[in-house]
């Protein structure tokens, strides 16, 4: 799929920077960061032709703590930076990771127009349910009766955003979800969305201790999909909207030729300037 | 044959065209340029309508000469109206003296007073009549007919122009357009022109283009091989110019969503080394900022094209105006030392874009390049540009660099960019403040020398002689840049031929400003006029900033969307004397 | 009883309290704030953290005094450190000297190098001894009683306050708190303050606030009754503040997807007629330029406080700087005349947002307000700050108004606004550029008298005295804005009690500036220092583009995130004599 | 409803300004500007009470046409814009109208969170899958396909952005189609969006025959839906996933609470300065 010759002997080790996250004790992004170095190496993906784009946020943080090629950009507009690097540049693997305030709130028109364009990459996104970064206040996935943020002191009151559900309709190829609780489930994920030719979206539950300590729970209510993960957009759309967020796996996979530019030149600079010629 | 004699050669001529919608009149216009540049001429054409998607009433506004012509005259020669339908709504865009000479209709009915106001001579032609007598016949190809006769163009190099443009429309087309020409030709003319165009011995070889092609076609030479853009008016062109374009040479073009995604999007293909650009106007730079901001803190190299309309806000879309300078220069949040040029002719984009893209690749910063309306969407015949200086290229990390540091402290503040695919590269660019590796820091020291870096680089530019372009001498200046440029050129011009000796700078960097050379070029000067075209006098209080103008300096700052004209530079500078 | 007398009284005392994550250093701070506010005493507290979200080392900054403090001191008298956890990234912040008092336990290990170089004295206390010997004991709080004890506070006055804050967390920890602090205040201490701070007699009512509370409350006064709005650091308090407090009142806040939907929305409710606000930081500063674009143009009132920190880009969001002054002044493309308000202090933050509240409204235009990171996020205890000028309020059209036009040119180029509801007002509010009644237009008279208006009504502005806080006099001027000014006024006072008179002039009303009244401040002014917290001097360039600054002006630019100091303007002014 | 007691005797022309509308001969939008003056006039809504917001494009050009107030604001915000406008005045009678490029390419993330907030408007789409206004380019609705753009010389290569399953999934509480062709089923969808309590979303499909002449071909392809409309989500997903894009009528109407800030005043400025004396 990517063409690298895979170089053996690579440890997930090998593809941490050392630099100490900012993240807070029990944070679920650790485990995120420890899946994609899990995966990363699994598939022996060479540093240099792995880049890993980000936004801004707790989650965002990720690309100083991997040693490949990383763009820590400004809030909400990874996909974007990343379907412009894919564009030019489709040799590389190209990762996007996110949080839910990022990739739903400011960046959900990004969201909406990189599921559609289906370019191979794969975002993940690290749902904690709240805008960590900035102290605790609610995303598009917080419930609508949370009222621990003072911006919101009844509670958002708005339907909770449904990543997965708003992905499908949007036209993304590979649609999973993972836990950090469960982080060698979240590395078989990520291995098979970087592996998927298209754009694959990953959800990984990621509880924030600090401002959703409630999220503990999570642990005894994630699930494996009961299911095979399906190619029929209209039995994972009952599938999606009828699971209360919970179930963790592959949710949807289908192949579809991804957005590339056209390859191959056919002028120089000279021939294009021939047709200005009174 | 008609009767008239012309009496005089002179350099230059004003025709302009009006007509309602479906009436032909671009296709006119954009027919007698190319036949007066077959016929060894240059010229320009501006384009204006009506409020109407489609269907609406427009105009052409031509002025054809022996030499290159930069900027439209202060009066026109030639109004030829095809009809009469709100034609009042081009009134102010086509001055008009008692000389000039307006073909038009009996028929059309009665000559509106916002046109016949001047007291301009006329020429009344059965339009309608002979067209209606040739089967398939059109007005507007009558109507180039007796433009091309009074012109004193060859009828042949006419029907070659339209042979070959209307050829795909098929045989019975071309042949009722033929004897339109030919009508247009013979048709008898109780008026005429006063003056011809100066013959023209040995054309040069010339292009036709418009300033957004020529905007599209620097970037290319420049180095652009990837674009992502989302369409705007008047910059549009440059993007359809460009997708084809790009795709010849090996680049790309993606359409994005909106703004915020398309500058995202190239700062993510010159991350990946791929020089890259965007086009855009005064609405979309505006969202383009924080983006742009980014590409300075991470020193990613990427070039916003901005083609300037009426502003503020969604303003005067199809209108020309010199007002985004400061959103150019100072639109940042932060301190963010980047590059501002502008084009100062339609022949001037090619260079300035393809200069843009060299200095940003080499300084690894934002250029933003201001172009407007005015140039972008009309069309010149013009010598084929100059190549910009060639730069120093992005200067690259070598694979496996020991410690590599993306923010190393380099002697000229440019540090080795790592390429995706160059291995023991690997390292996060950052929008954050960082240290030399790039790790995130709010320590003062590394602030401090991380602004100094991203400033002083830009010390290192070599502004050559192409900073800007100087004409004339004298105690008077006149300063300006963009499209401005081109009425200030004149106005010098007729200066001097009156006797009065002007120098006219024209800038091209507007940021950094080589302020020693601007000063330099300004010695011995007693007077000063900045002329610009918007409300504020963006440029003139920009160079006060700089400390460049001396406390008499003047201003000549006003709004479009008509152009700036040479004889308004010249009233104002009447009063000094 | 401790063994040290003090020798002297001073104005003011500086202490900084350090520690690692989760070791109580904010709380402790506030408490000290508490008690010295409760003793009659004055004060100001900043905070300062690591990177870490939490969990991470912190630092408090405190100035206290018998006066209002508006500055943070050149060097601080004493610190505390609860520990030695990464105090080094502190050292830079916390400027000691070898008169200062540095508090530790020796059980913590050894003094850092950033800290010992200093030569400070200190006092050795087993602080983790003593709070481990109380149940459920803390160091911090022992800490706090040892530090009320140093400054001569009275024991009950520090209980009191820990006794109302930590009642909600249950007696238990209430009274291991008690005992902490007597067990502080009753331990033996080798060493001493030097000084001691000036009795208060009768303490006047004061305010215990923050900034950015003062600015929420500033535009609660004003009238705004709408907020939408996008959290970001450091401006998030303002919501946080607004939202529960606006609801009281009868308003309401919107937490809006980003920050294009937040000042979109805004336009939205005032519109309708409601003053409204949002507020933000750069980043989302610059995402909103369109939208205040089209708010300038459809003369919507609205107004944006920005809360600056460290740029360009996401730069050094936890701390401050003054460098968004040129995007307020200059973002927009196109003309757009608007008005720019900077806040001199925390409570200055509440006057500031009241008066550009009123004068939005009356102007029917966008306000700017400028407050940064070391205001918003610092508290002090501050005299209750005064009411902003009343203003003429939004004028709005009667009902069944005749041939109601909605940009009408009126003399003093305000138009009646119809609020909807209104009968007989019905208009469309349009960014295009548009005639009278408001229909789109692309007319040059049109656009003249519209962009004339818009620029025209801001000079009926009355800057009163409120347009600038001026002191002092002599032949020596330091101008400033913002937060600089507390340490501007510092330097002043400090010249002047060594002999040398200087005024000092921190502006207020940034945008229009009253060039005239500036011009009259300055008479017999010789030497001007221009002292802002950013790389570029964009105050200053400012200046220099409005023609207000002599040759010789000189520039004081630092970027942030160290706060000036008013050592750093004596240092430079004294370069002069 | 709306609380206004009805006008009687008010025509759909008492709803027009008489300004000449920018559209080009036989553009679909005319007969938008008629089925809302129309839809107005059978509500008898007071002009002063009613708002229409939009952004920019060919269809964002119809507050100007209409005689109640108008706001014709910047390219993609005009439901950001109304829903402060609505946040602060619960009173008035908010629509909003647009094209498929305003509402669903730059605009796309409002009408994400506009659907989720599910605030008492009404949206009008006039899709006619280009951008008009900027000279015919692709907008999210363009066939992937369609090659007549210089943008996009090779089509966009993008599915199509299926609004009503955005609509559904992001939250909106009603949910039609309509075309142009039949302007008083238009109308009498738009009488039920307005009267509708919560966010309703129209899509009135509105021919371009200017840059896209080939949907004349629409009036022989549009039908009625089939089935009453349903307020199961999960039906409507299904029945919105399988139509061709092409039935007309209410496809989804369910009413749960709308957004509302809070009312009432407890209190002034002076008792909120209270908790700051020391
Ligand atoms: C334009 C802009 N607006 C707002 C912010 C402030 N901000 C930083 S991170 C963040 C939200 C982060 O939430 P999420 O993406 O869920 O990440 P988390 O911290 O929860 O991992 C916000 C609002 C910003 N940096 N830039
Ligand atoms: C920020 C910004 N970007 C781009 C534009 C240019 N623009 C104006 S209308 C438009 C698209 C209109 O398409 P649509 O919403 O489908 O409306 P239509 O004209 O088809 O009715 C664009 C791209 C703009 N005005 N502002
Ligand atoms: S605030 Fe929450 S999301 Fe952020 S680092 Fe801490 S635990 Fe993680
Ligand atoms: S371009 Fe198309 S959408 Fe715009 S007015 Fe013309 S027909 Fe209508
Ligand atoms: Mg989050
Ligand atoms: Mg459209």
């Amino acid at each position: 799929m990517h063409g690298n010759t895979p170089i053996t002997g690579l440890k997930p080790k090998d593809y941490k920077t050392g630099i100490k996250p900012v993240w807070c004790p029990g944070c679920g992004d650790f485990s995120v960061l420890s899946a994609v170095t899990k995966a990363l190496a699994h598939l022996a993906l060479p540093h240099q032709n792995v880049a890993m784009i980000s936004g801004i946020g707790c989650s965002s943080r990720l690309p100083a703590y991997t040693s490949v090629y990383g763009f820590h950009g400004v809030h909400g507009r990874a996909l974007a930076l990343a379907s412009g690097l894919k564009a030019a540049r489709p040799d590389l693997t190209v990762l996007v990771a996110g949080g839910d305030g990022d990739g739903f709130s400011i960046g959900g028109n990004h969201f909406l127009h990189a599921c559609r364009r289906n370019m191979d990459m794969t975002y993940i996104v690290m749902d904690n349910e709240v805008y960590g970064m900035t102290k605790g206040q609610a995303s598009p996935t917080t419930a609508p009766d949370w009222t621990q943020s003072k911006l919101t002191p009844h509670g958002p009151g708005v339907p909770q955003f449904i990543p997965a559900a708003i992905a499908l309709v949007s036209g993304a190829t590979f649609i999973a979800r993972g836990f950090t609780g469960n982080p060698n489930g979240l590395t078989k994920l990520l291995v098979e969305a970087i592996e998927h030719p298209g754009f694959s979206f990953v959800q990984a539950l990621s509880p924030c201790p600090t401002y959703r300590p409630e999220h503990k729970a999570w642990k005894k209510q994630v699930r494996p999909v009961e299911e095979e993960a399906t190619s029929d957009p209209i039995i994972a759309a009952q599938r999606i909207q009828t699971d209360d967020g919970m179930s963790t796996g592959v949710l949807y996979q289908t192949t579809v030729p991804v957005w590339q530019p056209e390859q191959g030149i056919s002028a120089d600079t000279g021939q294009l300037e021939e047709v200005f010629f009174v | 044959m008609t009767n008239h004699n012309t009496v005089l050669t002179c350099s230059t001529l004003s025709v302009a065209i009006t007509g309602s919608g479906g009436s032909g009149v671009v296709t006119t216009g954009q027919m007698l340029l190319k036949a007066i540049a077959n016929a060894g001429y240059y010229g320009l054409m501006a384009r204006s309508a009506g409020p109407q998607i489609r269907g609406g009433e427009s105009a052409v506004m031509l002025r054809l000469g022996s030499e290159p012509v930069d900027c439209l005259d202060d009066r026109f020669d030639v109004l030829m109206a095809l009809d009469w339908l709100n034609v009042s709504r081009f009134a102010e865009e086509i001055p008009l003296t008692a000389s000039s000479l307006i073909i038009c209709d009996p028929d059309a009915g009665e000559m509106p007073e916002a046109i016949a106001c001047h007291g301009a001579r006329s020429l009344e032609l059965p339009l309608k009549k002979l067209s209606g007598a040739i089967d398939g016949g059109r007005i507007n190809m009558i109507a180039l007919g007796v433009l091309a006769e009074l012109l004193g163009l060859p009828e042949t190099s006419i029907l070659t122009v339209v042979e070959t443009a209307l050829a795909p429309k098929g045989r019975e087309i071309v042949d009722a357009s033929r004897l339109c020409i030919s009508r247009g030709y013979s048709t008898e003319k109780n008026a005429g022109l006063e003056q011809t165009l100066t013959p023209v011995a040995s054309p040069a070889k010339r292009w036709n283009i418009s300033g957004n092609e020529a905007s599209g076609l620097g970037a290319i030479r420049g180095g652009v091989r990837f674009v992502a853009a989302y369409p705007i008016t008047p910059a549009s062109e440059i993007l359809e110019w460009l997708a084809p374009s790009l795709e010849k040479v090996g680049g790309s073009l993606l359409q994005a969503e909106d703004e915020l995604a398309s500058i995202n999007m190239i700062i993510g293909g010159s991350f990946g080394g791929v020089p890259s650009l965007t086009a855009t106007s005064g609405p979309g730079l505006s969202l383009m900022m924080e983006g742009l901001g980014l590409a300075v803190t991470s020193e990613t190299p990427v070039v916003v094209t901005n083609v300037m309309r009426g502003g503020p806000s969604t303003g005067i879309p199809t209108k020309s105006e010199q007002s985004d300078l400061n959103i150019a220069l100072y639109g940042f949040h932060g301190d963010a030392p980047h590059l501002v040029l502008g084009a100062l002719n339609i022949r001037d984009c090619t260079f300035v874009t393809d200069w843009g893209v060299r200095l940003a690749e080499q300084f690894q910063t934002v250029a933003i390049i201001l172009s407007d309306q005015s140039q972008g969407q009309a069309r010149s015949v013009i010598d084929p540009p100059p190549m910009a200086p060639a730069c120093k290229g992005r200067r690259t990390a070598r694979p496996d660099t020991q410690e590599y540091r993306r923010y190393a402290l380099t002697e000229d503040g440019i540090s080795p960019m790592a390429i995706p695919g160059t291995s023991g590269g690997a390292y996060t660019a950052d929008g954050l403040e960082h240290n030399e590796k790039g790790t995130p820091s709010s320590m003062s020291l590394d602030h401090q020398q991380q602004l100094d870096k991203r400033l002083g680089k830009l010390t290192g530019l070599d502004p050559t002689e192409n900073w800007a372009e100087s004409r004339g001498s004298g105690k008077i200046a006149i300063i300006t840049w963009g499209s401005s440029s081109g009425a200030a050129f004149e106005a010098g011009r007729r200066l001097e031929a009156g006797g009065q000796s002007a120098r006219v700078i024209a800038v091209r960097l507007l940021c950094p400003l080589p302020g020693t050379l601007m000063t330099a070029s300004l010695e011995g000067v007693d007077r000063i006029l900045v002329v610009e075209q918007n409300h504020g006098g963006q440029f003139f209080h920009y160079l006060r900033a700089l400390n460049l103008l001396p406390d008499n300096a003047e201003m000549l700052a006003r709004p479009g969307p008509l152009p700036i004209r040479p004889g308004e530079i010249m009233a104002r500078v009447s009063e000094w004397s």
